[in-house]
């Protein structure tokens, strides 16, 4: 496989991607029983507190369904969203906090989802994998074995207990973090960033700690393997270092696989991300959709859903994209 | 001269320990080809092994000891401390090149990384350079990945790797194996080249005994666990002593020559039995009482020509 | 006479890379062999790796479609252009054995099983009868049913386990066999008796024999055919002996002195190995020619035809009577 | 057969929480979701083993019916998902061709798409009338695709191996080769699979549960926490509330881990010596 195919085969499983997610987030509303339109008018009127006259409701059930894209028939609302969401990042308004649009909200969230993510993807990944490999490359040290346990009873916890554990013990317990996120809105200065990493820091341990497990374990089962090749033992008889042998030899070969399943987990990642998220009130993609749902908001949740599903498949498209620059055998055919 | 002083080699596994080299006992002159031959399981790559200080659990060194000759500035070499002197005094070749480069490294490093820290690496990398051209070697090879070479070419780069530093004594574990008969020739006449020009020894395993008529300068001939026989090539070839390797050199078909050949029947005995008597008496057509008692004894027969058997004279006559 | 073996314009391409850069190889590129006879005959194919041998035995086992052309056996079109027979009748004709007699085997079924249902699909349906078929094929390689049933692939040797294979072809009496490399995975002391197994077989069981190998020495001691294949191509064929002791195309010269073997030794010359695999399957002229001594603007341009010799062999060379 | 030590320890938790949540609600005749039975706020007493919390439930018994019901939801999802995987993974790895290609884009993006957006989605679609099937359902749409793309490479890699073409011109048909050939590879993975399954589905449902997109009103590992959040067991000092569930979730996960590990361990040895 050369590099250009390799390229075009990840670009097209993207599209592919894209195309369903998008399709899957379109047809499903449509698809259910209930009427988001509805919902959202009795819920005027159960606020009203009493019932309106029928004639302004059908005005406003008409300019609501025009204005959320539901008039015409299914084909051409398809069109249209796929128009409105690819060339204009057009989700419509918000239905709370009409008439905002919700590409504004998403925009706000966005970066607060994507830098949590970020950085505790690479520090569980970084830190993670450097503790698999010491782990697979010494499997025979007691020390070895105590960080594999380690990882054995991490890995299966799901991320909604690790951030409750986590609030308990530093928020109640022992309480030197903050039990939810609260960050006013101003410009940046060093007292704003401090702020933000402070109130971080647990839905970022949730998160490290959450892909910690899964990382050891991987590469440890992976570097282990890996002692055995030809190579790893034809060096250990060319009197290669240890040293060299494990990170020239064992990690590198044993990074990219990880590279590759990082790649496909991310999804799962993103998943925990967001609850842990809406458990931290924290003001990102996942918290907007817990509060879009609260209120009945229905183009804020399409719209952030949707952001979701682009921003993981190009996430992972571009962590595949990054593999070849780390093996020579798809960048040299 | 290196000297096997009553090899017992044991592998520790799950049912016990088996004794997968068994009392060699042998001295190799300086200067030559040493073939090795006999089938899958009869101990020669772990005779190999054991040579080349390369005992790690669960094989062991549970017997016996090797004089290398090899003297360092710190005496002679030993066993124990044979590790500090690999590619350097004592290199090793191995079959496979493909699993044995590292997929994500360019040549040049892996040519490299066996050095210590401190030293030039550029200037080394020259010298490299050079030698690789010195055997009619495309120096480009080295900046390439594994990949990216042809399987004979990345053998010839072993070869290149194993015989950089000139070393004492070089073994070379089936290293042509998987290769083509025109690309085996060449790789072959190379490495006769490279041992007339630095007088080194090399113990080559093969099962090919086609490969050994052709380089190897002395045989060595191992049969469930033991040395069965030992001497020149020439003499091997064409007098054997021992009835195993007659049978083997006989099983060859040769272009040219139509005759019959049989193969030797039957299988060996199973390590893990009591084995008592001479171990090939149950395949042998020369086997009497005797060799189903008592287990014949490594005799020089004729000058620098080894054999265990108790009926040696029958075997050169038939 | 029967045709044991004919292929007619055989080819098989596989295009390589992706939307961007395709490379045509031409994996069997018009291979035209034809052995007739009325006795059971050993065919040797012969060539280094990458010379498609391999690929013509899956194109007859019918494990790969060939591009065009067609393959008969035993006056039966097998594969391509043509009356298929039925898979039955197929089955009958013609039978395997494969290189690695440990893969030839699942891990996780006794070996008989695969005998068993071999004899169950000939219509061996009681026990007494399957146990007599399993006897007698496993008879004549030299086994004892009880030795074999209720085992797995592990509790045999490769020499064993490789004799068990062949009984397992030997079921349906299939009229020719078609082996893999059957003796490279197999001891070197041992490798004969297979080999002569070959040799009994075609006296007693009349069976026919494709041996596809890379050992000039077997292929001569064993058939009674041979053709020399490099890059897809066909390079010689015909009279195994003649042409092993009298090679006539210069690749079959380089390979015969290529082989190491123990009547005499070598002279110490290399011969340029080839480094361009790939593009060679491209050539449209003659495949060898980046590597022969007698190439000429000729070998670039015209592919050599078959040059028929007296002694009935064909050599794909344009300048044979210069060899 | 002999069992390693992370298999013992698995299968040991698994057993007793198996066992004491199916036997142990024989000895109980009160609905442990029913409000005001007990008093409010008991300390842990051989009565109230974990005590009571703020609607008067018994928050052992609660947890059992919890842990009875997650089990319960995660087996049988299980056996769909783990059906629907190995159909689909083995017919793709050894028919191949298009459909394969088909089946990989489908498998590819259920993986790749983030569910739990979706989830959600769902989750507030069907609010109010959402039933433990539907969750169910969705929880089998969600949960067969990385089984079907494992079982797949299993199965393309053994249909290349020299002994299906043995069992081809043994006159073996396609549906043999599948079953007798290749099922036995793929068999311990299965196995693996379907443990994996359970805990992928315990989890998702606890996830959606927490934040009150499941079905709450039926006890789960995730809903037991999430009334305890919506009632602030925290503030309130109801640590109990929280904690129980929290450690008997993460026992219950260890144990079909070390089970679903320990078994692979155990075939990868057993496949080592045969």
């Amino acid at each position: 496989m050369n590099l250009i195919q390799y390229i075009l085969t990840r670009v097209g499983s993207y599209l592919v991607i894209l195309f369903v997610g998008i399709t899957v987030t379109f047809f499903l509303p449509r698809l259910m029983p209930s009427d988001p339109i509805e919902g959202y008018i009795n819920q005027i009127q159960t606020q009203a507190g009493q019932t309106m006259d029928p004639a302004a409701i059908t005005k406003l059930r008409q300019s609501l369904r025009e204005l959320y894209g539901l008039e015409g028939n299914l084909v051409s609302q398809y069109f249209n969203y796929l128009k409105k969401v690819f060339f204009e990042f057009d989700f419509g308004p918000s239905l709370s906090g009409f008439p905002k649009p919700v590409s504004e909200y998403i925009l706000q969230a966005l970066p607060w989802t994507a830098g949590l993510l970020g950085v505790s993807i690479i520090f569980s990944w970084l830190i993670g994998n450097l503790i698999g490999l010491l782990a697979g490359f010494f499997h025979n040290t007691r020390w070895a074995t105590g960080l594999e346990v380690v990882g054995v009873i991490l890995y299966p916890i799901p991320y909604y207990i690790l951030a409750l554990v986590l609030i308990l013990l530093f928020a109640y317990v022992w309480p030197i973090f903050p039990l939810s996120t609260t960050i006013r809105p101003g410009p940046m200065s060093i007292g704003k960033i401090r702020l933000i990493v402070y109130n971080s820091f647990l839905p970022a341990l949730t998160l490290v700690l959450a892909g910690f497990g899964w990382n050891v374990l991987g590469m440890k089962a992976l570097s282990f393997a890996n002692k055995e090749e030809g190579y790893v033992q034809f060096a250990r008889l060319k009197g290669v270092p240890s040293r060299t042998i494990m990170f020239q030899y064992v990690a590198k070969n044993s990074f990219l696989p990880q590279i590759t399943a990082l790649a496909l987990s991310i999804g799962g990642i993103f998943n925990g991300a967001l609850l842990t998220e809406i458990l931290f009130s924290y003001p990102g993609l996942g918290l907007r959709m817990r509060t879009a749902i609260g209120n009945g908001d229905f183009n804020m949740l399409y719209g952030t859903v949707t952001i979701s599903i682009i921003a993981v498949a190009t996430a992972a498209l571009i962590i595949d994209l990054l593999y070849p620059f780390f093996d020579p055998r798809i960048r040299y055919q | 001269m290196i000297r096997l002083n009553n090899i017992v080699a044991t592998y520790s596994t799950v049912r016990g320990q088996v004794n997968a080299v068994d009392g060699v006992d042998l001295a190799i002159p300086n200067g030559n080809i040493v073939g090795i031959a006999g089938e899958s399981g009869c101990g020669k790559s772990t005779l190999l092994k054991i040579i080349y200080g390369d005992i790690i659990y669960p094989l062991a060194l549970s017997r016996g000891h090797i004089d290398y000759g090899i003297e360092s500035n710190k005496g002679e070499i030993t066993t124990k401390d044979i590790q500090q002197y690999w590619f350097k005094r004592i290199s090793y070749i191995p079959q496979s090149s493909m699993s044995s480069l590292n997929p994500v490294v360019r040549i040049r490093q892996q040519f490299l990384d066996f050095l210590e820290p401190r030293q030039n690496k550029k200037a080394i990398l020259e010298e490299i350079r050079d030698y690789v051209k010195g055997l009619d070697l495309p120096p480009e090879a080295l900046d390439a990945y594994p990949h990216q070479l042809s399987g004979g070419m990345r053998q010839r780069i072993m070869v290149a790797m194993g015989t950089f530093f000139k070393p004492d004594i070089i073994l070379a574990d089936e290293p042509t194996t998987a290769l083509d008969v025109v690309v085996q020739k060449g790789i072959l006449l190379l490495l006769m080249d490279i041992q007339e020009q630095m007088k080194n020894t090399i113990l080559f395993v093969s099962h090919d005994m086609g490969v050994h008529y052709q380089i190897s300068h002395k045989m060595l001939i191992m049969y469930a666990a033991k040395v069965v026989e030992f001497g020149d090539s020439d003499s091997v070839f064409k007098a054997s002593l021992h009835p195993y390797t007659k049978m083997l050199i006989e099983a060859l078909p040769t272009i040219g020559d139509a005759h019959q050949r049989e193969g030797v029947s039957g299988r060996p005995p199973s390590l893990w039995d009591n084995l008592v008597g001479c171990r090939f008496a149950a395949r042998c057509p020369f086997a009497t009482e005797l060799c189903k008692t008592e287990e014949p004894a490594f005799i020089e027969h004729q000058p620098g020509h080894f054999a265990a058997c108790h009926h040696v004279d029958k075997v050169r006559q038939a | 006479m029967t045709t044991i073996l004919k292929t007619t314009h055989l080819n098989k391409f596989y295009r390589l890379g992706g939307l961007v850069k395709r490379v045509r190889i031409n994996a069997l590129d018009d291979v035209n062999l034809t052995v007739q006879s009325d006795k059971p005959v050993i065919i040797s194919l012969v060539g280094e790796s990458g010379s498609g041998k391999t690929t013509l035995a899956k194109v007859i086992l019918r494990l790969i479609k060939p591009t065009s052309g067609s393959a008969v056996i035993y006056d039966q079109v097998v594969a391509g252009e043509g009356a298929i027979p039925s898979r039955k009748t197929f089955l009958n004709t013609l039978q395997p054995i494969f290189q690695n007699p440990f893969e030839a085997f699942s891990a996780y079924r006794t070996v008989d099983s695969y005998l068993q249902k071999t004899a169950n699909r000939i219509g061996h349906k009681t026990n007494l009868e399957t146990s007599d078929a399993l006897g007698e094929a496993l008879n004549s390689v030299g086994l004892k049913h009880a030795d074999v049933k209720g085992k797995y692939p592990n509790q045999f040797s490769g020499g064993e386990l490789q004799r068990v294979s062949i009984a397992r072809a030997l079921i349906p009496k299939p009229k020719i066999i078609i082996a893999d490399e059957p003796v490279s995975m197999v001891d070197a002391s041992l490798r004969m008796n297979i080999i002569n197994l070959f040799l009994s077989l075609k006296e007693v069981y009349k069976t026919s024999f494709l041996y596809i190998t890379h050992d000039l020495a077997t292929a001569y001691y064993v058939s009674d055919y041979i053709a020399v294949m490099y890059r897809g191509t066909i390079v010689e064929f015909g009279n195994a002996r003649a042409i092993l002791s009298q090679p006539q195309h210069p690749y079959t010269q380089l390979l015969l002195d290529s082989i190491a073997g123990t009547n005499r030794k070598w002279e110490r010359k290399t011969y340029k190995a080839s480094d361009m695999e790939a593009k060679e399957f491209q050539f449209s002229g003659c495949r060898f020619r980046n590597r022969c001594p007698l190439a000429k603007d000729l070998c670039k341009e015209q592919r050599p035809p078959a040059v028929l010799q007296n002694d009935g062999r064909e050599v794909y060379c344009h300048f044979v009577d210069q060899t | 057969m002999k069992l390693n030590l992370r298999l013992k320890i698995g299968i040991t938790i698994l057993a007793i929480f198996i066992l004491g949540s199916l036997i142990l609600p024989f000895f109980n005749h009160v609905d442990p979701t029913k409000q005001g039975i007990f008093f409010k706020n008991l300390r842990p007493s051989l009565q109230h083993l974990l005590g009571t919390n703020s609607q008067g439930q018994d928050i052992f018994w609660f947890l059992i019916y919890s842990i009875r019901n997650s089990l319960f939801l995660g087996i049988s999802v299980s056996i769909f998902t783990t059906l629907i995987a190995t159909l689909v993974g083995l017919s793709a790895g050894y028919i191949g061709g298009w459909y394969d290609r088909l089946i990989m884009i489908l498998t590819d993006s259920v993986i790749s798409i983030p569910s739990f957006p979706i989830l959600i989605v769902l989750g507030a679609l069907v609010r109010g009338n959402t039933s433990f099937t539907v969750v169910g359902i969705i929880l089998v749409i969600f949960g067969w695709a990385w089984g079907a793309r494992t079982i797949r490479s299993m199965a393309l890699s053994i249909r290349e191996r020299e002994f299906i073409n043995t069992a081809i011109f043994s006159g073996s048909n396609r549906l043999e080769v599948i079953f007798n050939e290749i099922f036995p590879y793929v068999y311990a993975y299965i196995v693996v699979g379907f443990i994996n399954s359970i805990l992928f589905v315990i989890n998702t449902e606890a996830a959606l549960a927490v934040i009150g997109l499941s079905k709450v009103e039926i006890p789960t590992l995730g809903s037991i926490i999430f009334w305890a959040l919506s009632y602030n067991a925290f503030f309130t000092g109801q640590y109990l509330w929280v904690v129980a569930p929290v450690l008997a979730t993460v026992l219950l996960f260890l144990g079909l881990f070390l089970t679903s590990t320990g078994y692979n361990q155990m075939f990868a040895l057993r496949r080592g010596h045969s």
